[in-house]
């Protein structure tokens, strides 16, 4: 195939990568969930280019979902769910922009790193696109452990499975394992918004895992050994 | 055959016969030497007598153990000083115990002694057991680390062997069988109840050791722990005698001329270490209960001393 | 004939809770659905140990070798006993309110899922599917911990959540990874994901690629076996859901996480290139018996402290694996085994300490022996049993393992023995603060109901003492194919 | 000689110890019925009877009636092989005569049992244990029976668990107990090899490259189940908090079990010792030896008494096998066997005189409900049988003649005199003061029991319990003046113990000592005639003939005239029993002498003013120092690690979510950076 198409590819990828860091620098509720539909919609272009190169209709059944479910229903829900909790003007970091930018950077040097050894260039997916997919994964854990409160968790979360589908979608003839993953991310994505946080908010009246934590199983402080 | 039977006999009856006389004749040099004309040398036969013809006063608690101890007293101490050669070497039950038997067997006399101290369940007797237990406990272990100098030494625990070693070529004279002497001496002293550790004759409370343990005795009984106390003391000399002074000595199944000699030599040994005993308790003051432990420990630690200078400087038999 | 039986044996195996669920699902009384769960896995038990005589040819999807029949038996039966046990705790808790019938028909409709997402992991020869599986018994364990809507139970659910998807997230990472490695060698389609296929032909993958996807695996799996320092889900899961989950989670799907991890390091083991799994196994091995050794002096919830000594076993055996060798492998085969009986039969034991005492709270529970004497003393047997004392089957494993380690290296026998003396002391402190002492309560129980548990205990205490000889040839052969 | 025909003595035994199993499941049903547990203990005297008659066999008998049998049971990639070799033999002749009395002694004394379900199942399985670990010829199967008789007993000790002193005892047992097995586990894994041959044959062919390592582990393993200092700490709680006639099976037998542990390993296993391995062991020895004697006196609880002697005597057994590796290690055989038996018929004598105090503790517990000598005595008016066998073991445990503890000892002081052969210099130099050591020792033991003696039974009782007491049943007495009897018996005529333990020699050492049942008189002549010689037979003779002579003067001369009246007391009128020499008082001298240095005593005396009528007080304050220094420090260690890391319980899902990203992080760097 002709080099332009793997450039798209990679550009694709690439601005991936690019939105996970802007869903890093977030703090705001809304702003986050819409870069959080950015980032699904990136994805699914590019899932729908890779589907185009590998002449793999299937694929784009993936990113027409994660186009549709991932780039507007569940933000639309999420936003519901912000007002209705009334979170919406919390500001949630834990460890301040600075550092988790930078944290965020040497994770994606780590995982170019960690790819270089790797000789066999899976067809049109090139090595680089495979580090961008492991640095997307690694930035959406980064921003579930540097963020508080549930809703920008679960964000998180989904981000890193963006990742996932990246590099999923990328690796060349990849059987079923697709749609079964992006299957299973629309049900976790169920399972968060429906079950645990209305539960939760019957429970407590913040999704502020600190909060939750008041009612740990245990208290410190037993008697010696 | 029957001539080592027949010393034998003669020793057992010797020791007995001869324990009260030397008990005699200590009080008298002492009580000489303290410019008294003191008791006259056969006063202990006429004590035993007495003691025995007298009725027996028992404390009511008192229990079976109280009434048989004297005998097994008297009987062990008895045959221990039996088994050390006297006048005559080459005993005939003398390999049915060597020196750390006989060493046991006065522990034995000891263990059942303070018992009956125990038994009738006074503070005095409570307090005659104890200390005398304390003593022991260092007393014995000095005893027998001089056993051991003297064993190495003659490459036997058999005391015949041993006094006949010290009378071969290869005895002379060696540190480690000074400081065994001295230990031994210091060890007589104590199990012996002698001044300074102790005084036979007070009956001030608080100092007694041996009398407060037996202050219950009367009669018989007290007769029998006495004559034990003589026969322990003679047993005491008699061993040092056999062993640093063994010269004399007839050996087994010399003639009776021989024996007859030996009797007189040993008589004549008994009668030095008797002067010289009286004449160290004469010299010094007894000294308080708790500053015993040190007097005994000196022993333990000179006893231990010469046998490891033993281990590392001679080469075994 | 004998494949046409072995083909009916593996789909019942599957059908049959399939099937289950949705039946469950719709039965409302839960006397029958209870009974009917029993039976379900009495099915499932059943085909199972007919897989063991009767194996399929593999297929791309679906494959029973020898190892993953140790597996599925030791599933089966586990989760048979735990049914049954499970009839009688939850009508205790419909009497003291604690769940309501909905609760029950959800819960029987999920303890097949469960059952069917397992018995899929196992046999799955794609990996692909196994992960899919394993996904799956996640989520039905997620929920079910949560069943009791208390907000302890829904913090622990929520916890296991978060962290099995993240877990199940690396996980799916690393099989991707495996997938690209296979792919250049194996053609692009389902033989690149086939687990047989890509074990034979492991040898030539790209090491970078291979060693990329076990740290994702090991990491991703790991959090699924409860390994330190990703077990933190385990311990609250375990005290928080319902005791029959408990049990099924330390006896069944630990087991089922750690055989995905072996399946994995199999791969790693063809391909002479690649960083060796074993010591990154062994060290994690290591680490969580230590830490969960330190842990269990601490718990106060009795529940939580067994589920620190299930940390601590994983531990032992991921650390026998990662050892390898005939011993060591075998050491571990039987540890797990061993393991997971004991493990469901204490906590058999623990649901109804609780549920008679009404506390988990171990300060609050004394004298159990005098209270209740057979419970007392079978929960004394079967600590004495984890703890690795003889007769029982986790001494003779622990002598193999200890033996073997410390003729091999030493000090990493050291650290073992230091490691299984700290769990044990922290354990026997703890069992004779439970089990003896006075206590004024008398508490009735109808002996029939400790049945389960007195089966696990039985037949622990006869592996300690005699294994038939078919199952340690059979162990020795699944030993020497684990390496 | 009937070389051909089988013996079946493995199997008789197998038999026997599958039989104690059955037992104890019986038990489980029928102890609590009326005479449940009589039956019980009656069946284990039985059993363990003929286990004693086949070992005693199997150590005379020719080597082909010691083939050992296979079992299909027991340990996976190995083969279960039972059946005695001579060691073994000899010390299953030590414990079953032993355990067959103590089980005599239960089918009365068992009968007071309050909870009897929590005793009588665990009793055949712990015998059990015991014989499985002396049959073994596999380490698996040595090792299952090492646990099983730990666990057994941990169960007996912890059966009265009501009071928390019972339960801590317990289980600091149960830790220390399965420390040690730990340790023997490593010392077989060193044996064994990577390849795994656990079987004794094939570990005594294998060449060991980590000898030195074992012998240290087989220290600490078998050390801490025998009770050597340090390892000690667990002893003196457990043994005491058992009923007592397990207490007595614990001190008496369990710790042979312990020795026959080392000695097999260092001895047999391992291979050739070298010359500076005695050292270690004689150190521990004589330290434990001292030790445990005076932790004794300072004690004044009957049972924790003996159990402080129990360690005393371990270390007097241990001297024995120090100075045996010396010998050997020194190509001295003949010296090494003189040795070697006296620590073994030490062992023996052990068991018989331990178990016989134990017995007498026991019964005393039950006629008064007292274990404090405090409140104790005049006990030999009430309980003169108990009373006459406790004085037996009194005297058999001081090393006093004509007793057995005597006989050993006097054979462990003729090693240590043989001693200067050695060609080393460091071990003549700790020997003779080893050799002062067990002297000290045995003196303070003969001090101890005086106190033990005469505050439990001798003076005037000090509490209502002891007033009321009553003597015991039939079946304690019987057996209590039966090992009294043994005592003397092992005493008189030592010769033939010592011949019965020449097959053990001559498989150990591959040399034995002189035939001594040959020699006239009974007497014993370990090396030569000239050198030294016993005859305890002869010198009780002596004694008896002397008191006799003696009574018979007496009779002859003396006055029969005999009146009871008050103590004379020096003149102090008839004070209460409160004015006599308590425990604490007697052993005051010895506190004063030793213990200012061993237990940093102090003693605070507060004196009223004069004229002021308060009573005066005497405060004693003892500090257990092995304790605090060695068990406390590790106590707080584990402690405050379990406190630190228990902070990890207790973070949020964010935090364990970083735990996550951490350790990926952390792989893949690794990854990255290996290449």
């Amino acid at each position: 195939m002709s080099p332009l198409d793997s450039d798209i590819a990679h550009l694709l990828a690439g601005s991936m990568l690019l939105v996970s860091f802007l869903l890093l620098y977030q703090d705001r509720m809304f702003a986050l969930l819409n870069f959080y539909a950015m980032h699904a919609c990136v994805l699914g272009l590019s899932v729908g280019w890779q589907a185009y190169l590998q002449r793999a209709p299937h694929l784009f059944i993936t990113a027409l979902i994660a186009l549709l479910f991932k780039g507007v229903i569940i933000p639309v829900v999420l936003h519901r769910i912000v007002v209705r909790l009334r979170i919406h003007r919390t500001i949630d970091t834990v460890v301040s922009i600075g550092p988790t930018m930078l944290l965020g950077m040497a994770l994606v040097a780590l995982s170019i790193i960690v790819m270089l050894p790797v000789t066999h260039t899976g067809g049109v997916f090139a090595r680089e696109d495979l580090s961008f997919a492991l640095s997307v994964v690694l930035l959406g854990l980064l921003m579930m452990i540097t963020r508080r409160n549930a809703v920008s968790q679960v964000i998180g979360f989904m981000s890193l499975e963006n990742g996932l589908i990246l590099a999923a979608t990328g690796a060349r003839g990849m059987p079923l394992v697709v749609e079964i993953s992006v299957g299973f991310s629309i049900l976790i994505a169920f399972l968060v918004i429906g079950m645990f946080l209305f539960r939760i908010r019957e429970r407590f009246d913040t999704v502020d895992l600190q909060a939750l934590h008041m009612s740990r199983g245990e208290s410190s402080g037993e008697e010696a050994a | 055959m029957s001539i080592v039977w027949l010393t034998q006999l003669a020793q057992v009856v010797v020791v007995l016969a001869l324990a009260p006389l030397l008990t005699g004749v200590t009080r008298k040099v002492r009580a000489r030497l303290l410019r008294r004309r003191g008791a006259p040398l056969f006063q202990p036969y006429r004590d035993l007598l007495k003691q025995i013809r007298k009725e027996v006063v028992v404390a009511e608690n008192a229990s079976w153990l109280f009434r048989a101890a004297p005998y097994i007293v008297f009987a062990t101490t008895w045959v221990a000083a039996a088994l050390v050669p006297t006048f005559a070497t080459g005993l005939a039950l003398g390999a049915a115990a060597d020196l750390i038997v006989i060493v046991a067997l006065l522990g034995t006399a000891r263990f059942m002694l303070a018992l009956a101290g125990l038994d009738v369940g006074t503070s005095f007797g409570g307090i005659g057991s104890s200390r005398e237990m304390m003593f022991a406990t260092l007393a014995e272990p000095a005893m027998l680390m001089a056993v051991f100098t003297l064993s190495l030494f003659a490459g036997s625990t058999e005391l015949s062997s041993i006094s006949a070693f010290m009378l071969g070529p290869h005895a002379g004279l060696n540190i480690s069988l000074a400081l065994a002497l001295v230990a031994l001496i210091i060890v007589a002293i104590g199990e012996n109840g002698r001044i300074p550790v102790d005084n036979p004759a007070t009956h001030l409370e608080l100092t007694m050791v041996h009398e407060a343990m037996i202050l219950e005795y009367s009669g018989r009984h007290l007769a029998l722990i006495e004559a034990a106390a003589a026969v322990k003391l003679l047993l005491y000399l008699s061993l040092i005698a056999c062993v640093f002074t063994p010269w004399g000595t007839a050996v087994a199944g010399a003639g009776a001329l021989a024996c007859l000699l030996g009797v007189a030599v040993y008589a004549l040994k008994l009668l030095v270490f008797g002067f010289l005993l009286s004449l160290f308790e004469t010299a010094i003051a007894k000294m308080r209960v708790f500053r015993v432990p040190e007097f005994l420990g000196v022993a333990l630690m000179l006893g231990l001393l010469g046998t490891i200078l033993l281990f590392v400087s001679r080469a075994p038999h | 004939m004998s494949s046409g039986l072995a083909v009916l044996a593996l789909a019942t195996l599957l059908a049959v809770p399939a099937v289950g669920a949705l039946l469950l699902a719709a039965i409302r009384s839960y006397r029958i659905s209870a009974a009917l769960n029993v039976a379900l896995c009495a099915l499932t038990l059943a085909s199972a140990a007919a897989l063991y005589a009767h194996r399929p040819a593999p297929s791309l999807y679906l494959l029973v070798d020898d190892v993953n029949t140790v597996f599925l038996i030791v599933g089966a039966l586990v989760g048979f006993t735990t049914s049954v046990f499970s009839a009688g705790y939850i009508a205790h808790e419909l009497e003291t309110r604690r769940l309501k019938p909905r609760d029950l028909r959800f819960y029987h409709a999920m303890y097949q899922l469960l059952m069917f997402a397992m018995n899929v992991a196992l046999v799955a020869n794609n990996i692909g599917l196994m992960w899919v599986a394993i996904e799956l018994a996640t989520l039905t364990t997620v929920v079910m911990v949560g069943l009791y809507r208390t907000s302890a139970a829904l913090e622990a659910a929520w916890k296991y959540f978060i962290l099995g998807s993240v877990g199940i997230a690396l996980a799916l990472f690393g099989t991707i990874l495996v997938y690209l490695a296979a792919e250049e060698r194996l053609g692009q389609g389902m033989t690149a994901m086939a687990w047989d296929h890509l074990v034979g032909r492991s040898a030539g993958f790209d090491p970078a690629l291979l060693n990329l996807a076990f740290v994702f695996l090991l990491l991703g799996y790991g959090t699924k076996v409860g390994l330190a320092p990703v077990h933190a889900w385990l311990p609250d899961a375990h005290a928080e859901g319902p005791t029959p989950i408990s049990a099924v989670l330390s006896g069944l799907l630990l087991n089922v996480a750690l055989f995905a991890l072996l399946r994995f390091k199999l791969i790693m083991a063809g391909n002479r290139l690649v960083l060796s799994p074993g010591p990154m196994m062994v060290t994690m091995g290591l680490l969580s018996l230590v830490f969960a050794g330190f842990m269990i002096y601490r718990r106060r919830d009795i529940k939580r402290m067994f589920a620190y000594s299930s940390i601590e076993h994983m531990g032992i055996i991921t650390l026998a694996f990662g050892l390898g060798g005939p011993l060591a492998s075998f050491a571990g085969l039987l540890h797990m085994t061993m393991h997971s009986l004991t493990k469901s039969a204490i906590f058999f034991g623990v649901g109804y300490v609780s549920q008679l005492e009404g506390t988990q709270r171990i300060a609050d529970i004394r004298g159990l022996t005098q209270s209740q004497p057979l419970l007392g003393w079978m929960l004394v047997i079967g600590v004495a049993a984890i703890a690795g004392l003889p007769p029982f089957g986790v001494f003779t494993s622990e002598f193999l393992l200890v033996t073997s380690t410390f003729a091999r290296s030493p000090w990493l026998a050291v650290l073992l023995g230091l490691g299984l003396m700290i769990a044990f002391s922290a354990l026997a402190l703890r069992m004779h603060g439970l089990a003896f002492g006075e206590s004024a309560r008398r508490h009735v129980l109808n002996p029939w109901r400790l049945a389960p548990m007195a089966l696990h205990l039985l037949l622990v205490a006869v592996a300690g003492i005699y294994l038939p000889r078919t199952i340690v040839s059979w162990f020795r052969h699944v030993a020497s194919l684990l390496g | 000689m009937s070389v051909a025909t089988p013996w079946f003595l493995s199997e008789l035994a197998s038999g026997c110890v599958a039989l104690l199993l059955g037992l104890s499941a019986l038990a489980i049903l029928i102890a609590p019925r009326r005479h449940g547990s009589q039956l019980i203990y009656g069946a284990c005297a039985l059993l363990t009877g003929v286990l004693a008659v086949t070992a005693l066999l199997a150590l005379l008998a020719p080597p082909a009636a010691r083939a050992a049998i296979q079992l299909a049971v027991g340990l996976p990639l190995g083969r279960t092989l039972l059946g005695f070799d001579p060691l073994g033999a000899a010390f299953a002749v030590i414990i079953n005569v032993a355990t067959t009395l103590v089980s005599g002694y239960a089918i009365g004394y068992g009968a007071h049992a309050r909870e009897p379900r929590r005793v009588v199942p665990f009793y055949p399985a712990f015998i059990a244990g015991m014989n499985l670990v002396l049959l073994a010829r596999d380490a698996f199967s040595f090792l299952i029976g090492w646990e099983f008789m730990s666990l057994a007993s941990w169960a007996l000790v912890v059966s009265d668990h009501a009071s928390a002193g019972n339960r801590r005892a317990a289980l600091v047992y149960l830790i220390m107990a399965t420390g040690g097995a730990l340790t023997l586990l490593f010392a077989f894994g060193l044996l064994a090899g990577s390849a795994g041959g656990y079987e004794f044959a094939q570990i005594r062919s294998a060449a060991h490259g980590a000898a030195p390592l074992v012998l240290f582990l087989a220290l600490v393993g078998a050390g801490s189940k025998a009770g050597l200092v340090p390892l000690h700490a667990w002893l003196p709680l457990a043994h005491p908090a058992a009923p007592s006639h397990v207490s007595a099976l614990m001190s008496g037998v369990m710790t042979k079990v312990a020795v026959y542990g080392f000695v097999r390993i260092v001895f047999d296993l391992v291979g050739a010792p070298s010359w500076w391995w005695s050292i270690p062991v004689l150190l521990v020895a004589g330290v434990t030896t001292l030790l445990g004697v005076l932790y004794a006196l300072m004690e004044h609880d009957l049972k924790r008494l003996l159990a402080y002697h129990t360690v005393e005597n371990i270390g007097i057994i241990f001297i024995g096998l120090g100075l045996a590796l010396a010998f050997e290690a020194s190509g001295l055989k003949s010296a090494a066997a003189l040795a070697l038996t006296a620590a073994i018929f030490h062992a023996f004598n052990h068991s018989l005189f331990k178990s016989l105090l134990f017995l007498g503790s026991g019964a005393v517990l039950h006629a008064t409900g007292e274990r404090d000598m405090e409140r104790l005595g005049g006990l030999i008016h009430r309980m003169p049988v108990t009373a006459l066998a406790f004085l037996a073991g009194c005297i058999a445990i001081s090393a006093l003649p004509p007793f057995n503890g005597f006989a050993s000892e006097w054979l462990t002081f003729q090693a240590i005199l043989l001693s200067p052969q050695l060609p080393q210099w460091v071990p003549r130099l700790i020997v003779p003061a080893v050799g002062a050591t067990l002297a000290c020792s045995a003196a303070l033991a003969a001090t101890c029991f005086v106190k033990a003696f005469g505050m439990t039974f001798l003076g005037r009782s000090r509490s209502a319990a002891a007033t009321q007491a009553r003597e015991t049943d039939r079946w304690s007495r019987g057996t209590m003046l039966l090992l009294a009897l043994l005592c003397l018996c092992a005493g008189i005529v030592p010769g033939f113990v010592m011949d019965a333990l020449a097959p053990v020699m001559q498989m150990i050492i591959g040399t034995r000592l002189a035939v001594q049942s040959s020699q006239p008189w009974l007497r014993i002549v370990p090396i030569d005639g000239a050198r030294s010689a016993y005859d305890g037979a002869l010198v009780l003779g002596m004694i008896v003939i002397a008191a006799l002579a003696a009574a018979l003067i007496v009779r002859r001369f003396a006055s029969h005239a005999l009146r009871r009246s008050a103590a004379w007391d020096c003149g102090f009128p008839d004070a209460s029993p409160a004015t006599q020499y308590t425990a604490a008082s007697f052993a005051q001298p010895i506190r004063r002498v030793f213990g200012t240095a061993v237990f940093r005593a102090r003693e605070h005396v507060t004196m009223p003013r004069p004229g002021d009528t308060s009573p005066a007080r005497l405060q004693v304050e003892l500090h257990d120092t092995l304790w605090e220094a060695l068990y406390l420090p590790v106590i707080r260690v584990v402690d405050a690690l379990a406190e630190w890391v228990n902070r990890l319980q207790f973070l949020t899902i964010r935090r364990y979510l970083t735990m996550v990203f951490a350790a990926l992080v952390l792989l893949l760097v690794i990854v990255g950076a290996w290449r």
